[in-house]
């Protein structure tokens, strides 16, 4: 380390070949960089664990990009008609809306009990401790299961994605109100108010747009589940029929029009969140 | 007439330190007391057991009769409506108007419902601009407060703490996040209210010079003890020196 | 400014919540959904999953086979987001307002990252199943192309976010493009990125469940012959690892997250 | 969607709604026809409304059918054994005939199929020997199908568990690659598995006669038989579409019983299950064109009629073969 | 010796308002020149003007006998290398140690390559710890810039920009977001820069008595046009008022 200098000064690093050291070494960049690793190397191996089992790329390739090609640019409807089309989508993005609306409802109950600065630590302990195990099941399984004891239908793929979608708004929730600044709290029971003030006028205001946001976000992803789980459940929408397309007809040219079909409703539906944010709930507004 | 005494009060956040050491002192009605010390001395910590915030560990606080330390949840909400505070980051909630901020000060004297609708009476809505136009922030009643500068918002911060018709108001370094200009602006508020209004005010400052020019009465706190209690004129120098360790301030004091 | 805005604002509110209402309704309207009766099954659900989901001595021996399954899901999940991530890096510096190079190139990033994000999983295994058929590849590429997508727009944000002043400063010594982006950007932004890869791993192996069943690939698939053949007692047991692993990725995830955040 | 039935199991009651569920070969859109059909003759003799539940998962239509969640069911033999297995109200309302009219011939096959140019790979001494298929890709329809799995699945342990290697094998083990196939496809419905076959994704398929009759000519030999060569029709609807003209041989043929239609009689009630039987067994629905399509017509549909085929009753026990076959 | 030549600088961000008109003057090399002004007078654009880090719009800016107008992107760098720049709010990067980010003053002397792979020589970096070393804060070097107070931060910010090895030296409000002590700290520093090291700085202010007490002299700014420009000790009272309006400034001007 000192390796012989003279001018070497006690607040410099060497290496071991004598080098100034720049990198701190601090804790930080140790998980950082051994995260990285670890991740790298599990990604290497899992290519030697795959199965490749009739897998044979001279042919998947040439086909798949031929398959896309079809896809998308000979979309086309062969089992139903436009105006099925725009039920079975109706039908899915209903699905989502359901599964979120009321998801959000009860997440945001759930969300103000399992944060930390506004509950007590044993009811905020458990209800993470439950969320995250419902978190933890598959939606599908969660579905199926209502299919099969409720019987299939909207109710069973709504309630089975309800699961999922308030355990994670529950997460999301709870710790957007976390985040609300202490002081606020502090400054409004200060004034004499009692908890559900605080929670109405402090904590809501302050988390409503992040609260509308990730809201926004769960109705995305419902809506991609809805998509598998309406099929599943038996509830139909367009799920079904791409069900059908690709897995029973092998039909691309729908299995393009569908996906186009949903596509666009995905946008139209980001296109439509961003709009209502920016115009109801602005971060901030100037004027 | 002796609005709040303090007596022997000692505060601990863990076994291992103790915040505040056998403070005790008396503040009588209409007194602004301005009380100063360095960093960490537990200036914060002695304004919250005052309405409560947090708890008390030994000795009493004792508030217009009332024993602070030994009041129920319905009792302890009745009291902090007669405490008003005001916060070095104002802690107003970003997204409400000024009106509504201000009238937040009413929550004390609201049932739970009435509070979560939002149920304020015309009177509190005409106090409420009375206290804005007082404070000359009446133009930004509509405003949001993030669209507001540091010194509108602390005024707003002054009129919720005023709305509460409190008897004391406690004032966490009102001006520790403000400009100068602001700062004067706010600081002649606070003195207006005890003045005009008959209102005691207890205010934490770093700025000794500014403690020196606004109040009657100077309590100095260091680690935890009260190390100086007096008029603000028969603070000099070396008591200066003392409260704050013999460091001597350069540049820029005030 | 005045009372009548302040009214106005209230009016939003209102038209808005009035709009949840009305677009909740009709969409119960549609789909033919009606509450209570959800709700109602909800016991009957419980029942069921306490009367058919046992682990019984019987299936505990199938876990060694169960085990194997769930392992090239984990090793599925990792490696779609690692890939993606390290795609996902290079378009999200494209894509971001502070590091674009240009905007036809931060236009092309995120259109792949819309595309490939809003067309959902589902679909994405249903149309690489045709070509690529039932192996791990296709579920990998399932995973890899949703990942892509979001682990993009995640990136443009993180990168949005991180601070512009010490691009700034870098910018004022004379530094190049990549001198910037390398010593600037992606510091700042590293941390924040790996949150996300951690949270898309945990993802990705709860969704692997259902592009499995859908490919026919890992745990999914395992689920999906035990559920098909009604051997609920394996399907308990599958389900279980599955919770169990998650849960072990999440916590671990959320230390990581924890010290770098 | 569903209606009062929410009851729990076993204490279902019969409401003014009869659930028809369809499995997913019958979910397609080019037997929609068909499917309303039933629905409306059922209408009329009842009074009361039907929704047909379709599916893209053979267990969910068996189980709705045990949970009370439907009324009716056209599935399996295997399926409404398993039905049967999980809420004995489970009651075979009928089963199509065969050609006779009779439960007699009440029978379709079940097939393991190559590809016409690789036959030669599955021949030993010039014959079909199921030893040929060992290491090799298997698609079967789904692991509750009957023909399309547990037929073909017991035939092929019955020949391999006398191999000492493969004594041991169970059904579990044909679900899925290592044991005796190199890897097993499911095609989710008998013309799915068809395709895999006819594109390549597999080398041997199991799958029923019937399913495919609307897609596919005999080319060479007769129907039915061991070696007998099917094509393609030109005009073969989806899923068939993208291997027009493509041919494969039978290796192998079992009969099946038939598919019957179950009812749970907790749900559907004895008095609509009476109307139902006698409205299935009547001669009206046996000479409608739409439920039994004329098989010249080319129309597609879910039961054809080339002689006196209608629909018949069955008793429980009529399905025993299958019953011994699952053990 | 004249190091930098304002001519007739204008710029604007937009058709609307001209944020600098007709700008003039010279600073020659040593000189220590503060710019005071209200806000928006356009004292941060004019500094960006001299290291091209905004466009000029109208005019000319020449340092060192070269036309900053008018470089070409590879000799922008190099311009840029010349020009140390301190900002406001220090502009560091957070996640990395402070030798890191002093070291990312040499970027101007690296190929993409080089600065990619981040290497250093040794003399490049004994000369980021004697800088370190020289404003006192060589025990931080290891630490991440985060876990740094403000004025170490901004002393970090200052030795970036030295180990740029520049002609001159920017500085936009080097001392706005610290604290008294600090401020005098940093501004010492500042000034030593040019007696000791020979270097020209130009720094922004906002707090007049500090511009005068250190710069040898002052260029006042108003709504885009030099109102002043002369030795610190010539700028009085009435000509203050005229640079930020006729406002009185009260309370704390420092
Ligand atoms: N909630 C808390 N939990 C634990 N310790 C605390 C808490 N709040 C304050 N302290 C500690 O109590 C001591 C006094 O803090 P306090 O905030 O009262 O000082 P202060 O005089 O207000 O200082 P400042 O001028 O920095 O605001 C400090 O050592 C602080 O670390
Ligand atoms: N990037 C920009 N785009 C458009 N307008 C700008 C931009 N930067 C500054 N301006 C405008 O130019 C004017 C001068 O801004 P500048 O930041 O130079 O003022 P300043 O004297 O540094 O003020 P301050 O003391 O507040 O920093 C302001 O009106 C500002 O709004
Ligand atoms: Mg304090
Ligand atoms: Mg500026």
């Amino acid at each position: 380390m000192e390796a012989g200098r003279t001018n070497d000064l006690p607040y410099i690093k060497r290496t071991k070949d004598g080098r100034i050291n720049i990198k701190s070494g601090n804790k930080i960049d140790l998980v950082v960089k051994w995260t990285l690793i670890i991740l790298s190397i599990l990604t290497v191996m899992a290519f030697f664990f795959f199965n490749y089992i009739g897998l044979q790329w001279d042919r998947a390739i040439p086909e798949t990009a031929h398959n896309l090609r079809v896809m998308f640019l000979e979309p086309a409807l062969n089992h139903f008609s436009w105006g099925e089309a725009f039920y079975q989508v109706g039908i899915t993005v209903g699905l989502g809306v359901l599964a979120t609306v009321i998801g959000a409802v009860i997440a945001l109950f759930l969300a103000l009990m399992a944060a930390e600065n506004l509950s007590r630590p044993w009811i905020s302990k458990s209800i993470r401790a439950v969320v995250a195990v419902i978190r933890a099941v598959p939606t599908v399984l969660w579905v199926l299961i209502f299919a099969i004891a409720a019987g299939l239908g909207s109710e069973a793929a709504v309630l089975g994605m309800l699961f999922h979608s308030t355990a994670y708004l529950v997460k999301a929730f709870s710790e957007a109100f976390e985040e609300v600044d202490a002081g606020i709290l502090e400054a409004l029971r200060a004034t004499g108010a009692n908890w559900w003030h605080v929670v109405t006028h402090g904590v809501l205001p302050s988390t409503f747009t992040y609260i509308l946001s990730w809201v926004f976000l769960r109705f995305e992803i419902n809506f991609g589940v809805a998509v598998a789980m309406g099929a599943a459940a038996g509830a139909g929408g367009i799920g079904f029929e791409l069900f059908m397309a690709s897995g029973f007809y092998f039909d691309l040219r729908e299995v393009g029009f569908i996906t186009y079909a949903i596509l666009i409703i995905a946008v139209v539906l980001e296109i439509i969140s961003t709009q209502l944010k920016n115009r109801y709930f602005p971060a901030s507004t100037n004027n | 007439m002796t609005l709040l005494q303090v007596k022997g009060l000692g505060k601990s956040y863990n076994s291992e330190t103790q915040v505040l050491k056998n403070v005790d002192f008396e503040v009588n009605a209409g007194e602004f007391v301005s009380i100063i010390g360095p960093s960490g001395a537990g200036k914060s910590t002695l304004l919250r057991c005052i309405n409560r915030m947090v708890e008390i560990n030994e000795g009493k606080v004792i508030f217009d009769n009332a024993d602070v330390g030994s009041l129920k949840k319905k009792e302890l909400r009745k009291l902090r409506t007669n405490i008003g505070m005001v916060f070095q980051h104002y802690n107003l909630v970003p997204r409400l108007t000024v009106i509504e901020n201000v009238l937040h000060g009413r929550f004390g004297y609201k049932t739970t419902m009435q509070g979560i609708m939002g149920r304020f009476t015309e009177e509190e809505k005409e106090h409420a601009f009375m206290l804005l136009k007082k404070l000359g922030i009446e133009d930004h009643a509509y405003k949001r407060c993030d669209q507001l500068s540091g010194g509108q918002q602390q005024r707003v911060g002054i009129c919720r703490a005023l709305i509460q018709e409190p008897k004391l108001v406690l004032c966490d370094e009102p001006i520790a996040s403000l400009d100068p200009n602001s700062s004067k602006v706010i600081m002649d508020h606070l003195k207006s209210i005890t003045t005009d209004m008959g209102i005691t005010c207890l205010v934490n400052l770093h700025q000794v010079e500014v403690a020196q020019d606004y109040s009657d009465r100077i309590i100095g706190l260091r680690k935890g003890e009260i190390v100086f209690d007096g008029p603000s004129k028969l603070l000099h120098e070396d008591q200066i020196n003392h409260i704050y360790g013999t460091e001597l301030r350069e540049l820029i004091t005030v | 400014m005045n009372e009548k805005k302040m009214r106005k604002s209230r009016m939003q509110t209102v038209v808005f919540l009035l709009i949840i209402i009305i677009v909740t309704y009709l969409s119960a309207a549609i789909t033919e959904f009606n509450f209570l009766d959800g709700l109602a099954t909800i016991p009957k659900a419980l029942g069921w999953m306490a009367g058919n989901l046992l682990i019984t001595a019987e299936t505990l021996e199938r876990l060694p086979a169960i085990m194997e399954k769930l392992l090239e899901t984990i090793f599925m999940s990792i490696a779609a987001t690692t890939i993606a991530a390290i795609l996902s890096i290079f378009l999200g510096l494209m894509g971001s307002k502070t590091t674009k190079v240009n905007n036809i190139f931060s236009i092309f990033a995120r259109l792949i990252a819309s595309i490939s994000r809003n067309i959902p999983v589902v679909a994405w295994s249903l149309i690489l199943l045709i070509s690529f058929g039932q192996n791990s590849v296709t579920g990998f590429l399932a995973l890899f192309v949703g990942t892509l997508g979001f682990l993009t727009r995640a990136f443009i944000e993180s990168i949005d976010e991180a601070s512009q002043d010490a691009v700034e400063a870098l910018q004022a010594t004379g530094a190049t493009y990549f001198q910037i982006v390398n010593k600037a950007v992606i510091p700042q932004s590293l941390p924040q990125m790996l949150s996300w890869i951690l949270f898309m791993i945990e993802t990705n192996i709860r969704s692997a469940t259902l592009v499995g069943i859908l490919t026919g690939t890992g745990i999914g698939y395992t689920f999906d012959l035990y559920y098909k053949s009604l051997n609920y007692n394996a399907v308990a047991l599958v389900t279980i690892t599955i919770v169990i692993a998650v849960l072990i990725i999440d916590s671990i995830s959320n230390r990581i997250r924890r010290v770098i955040l | 969607a569903c209606s009062e039935d929410s009851e729990g199991a076993g204490a279902a009651e019969v409401d003014d709604v009869i659930n028809i569920v369809w499995y997913p070969n019958e979910s397609g859109n080019d037997m929609k026809a068909s499917r309303d059909e039933i629905g409306r003759v059922i209408t009329e003799a009842t009074g009361k409304e039907v929704e047909h539940q379709l599916t893209t998962d053979y267990a969910i239509a068996i189980e709705t059918l045990i949970n009370n969640n439907a009324d009716l069911a056209f599935m399996g033999a295997q399926g409404y054994i398993e039905a049967k297995n999980g809420n004995d109200a489970v009651t075979p309302l009928v089963v199509p005939s065969g050609e006779s009219g009779t439960l007699d011939d009440a029978i379709y096959y079940s097939w393991l199929a190559v590809n016409v140019d690789d036959q030669d790979n599955y021949k030993v001494d010039g014959e079909f020997s199921l030893d040929t298929i060992a290491g090799k890709n298997f698609s079967f329809v789904s692991n509750s199908s009957t023909s399309g799995f547990v037929v073909p699945s017991s035939s092929i342990l019955a020949h391999f568990n006398e191999q000492e290697e493969y004594a041991d094998l169970v059904q579990e083990d044909l679900m899925e690659g290592g044991p005796l196939f190199e890897q097993v496809l499911f095609g989710g419905s008998h013309q799915g598995s068809a395709v895999n076959l006819l594109n390549g994704n597999a080398d041997v398929a199991a799958f029923c006669d019937t399913c495919v009759e609307n897609y596919v000519d005999v080319a060479e030999g007769d129907v039915n038989t061991v070696g007998a060569v099917y094509k393609v029709k030109d005009d073969a609807a989806e899923p068939f579409n993208t291997v027009t003209g493509k041919e494969f041989t039978l290796m192998s043929v079992t009969p099946v019983l038939n598919a019957p239609f179950a009812a749970n009689l907790d749900v559907l009630g004895q008095e609509d299950f009476d109307t139902l039987k006698a409205l299935f067994t009547s001669d009206e629905v046996a000479n409608n064109e739409k439920i039994f399509v004329p098989e010249d017509s080319g129309e597609p549909g879910l039961f054809f009629k080339s002689a006196d085929e209608r629909f018949v009753e069955a008793e429980d026990s009529w399905f025993d073969p299958i019953r011994e076959l699952s053990k």
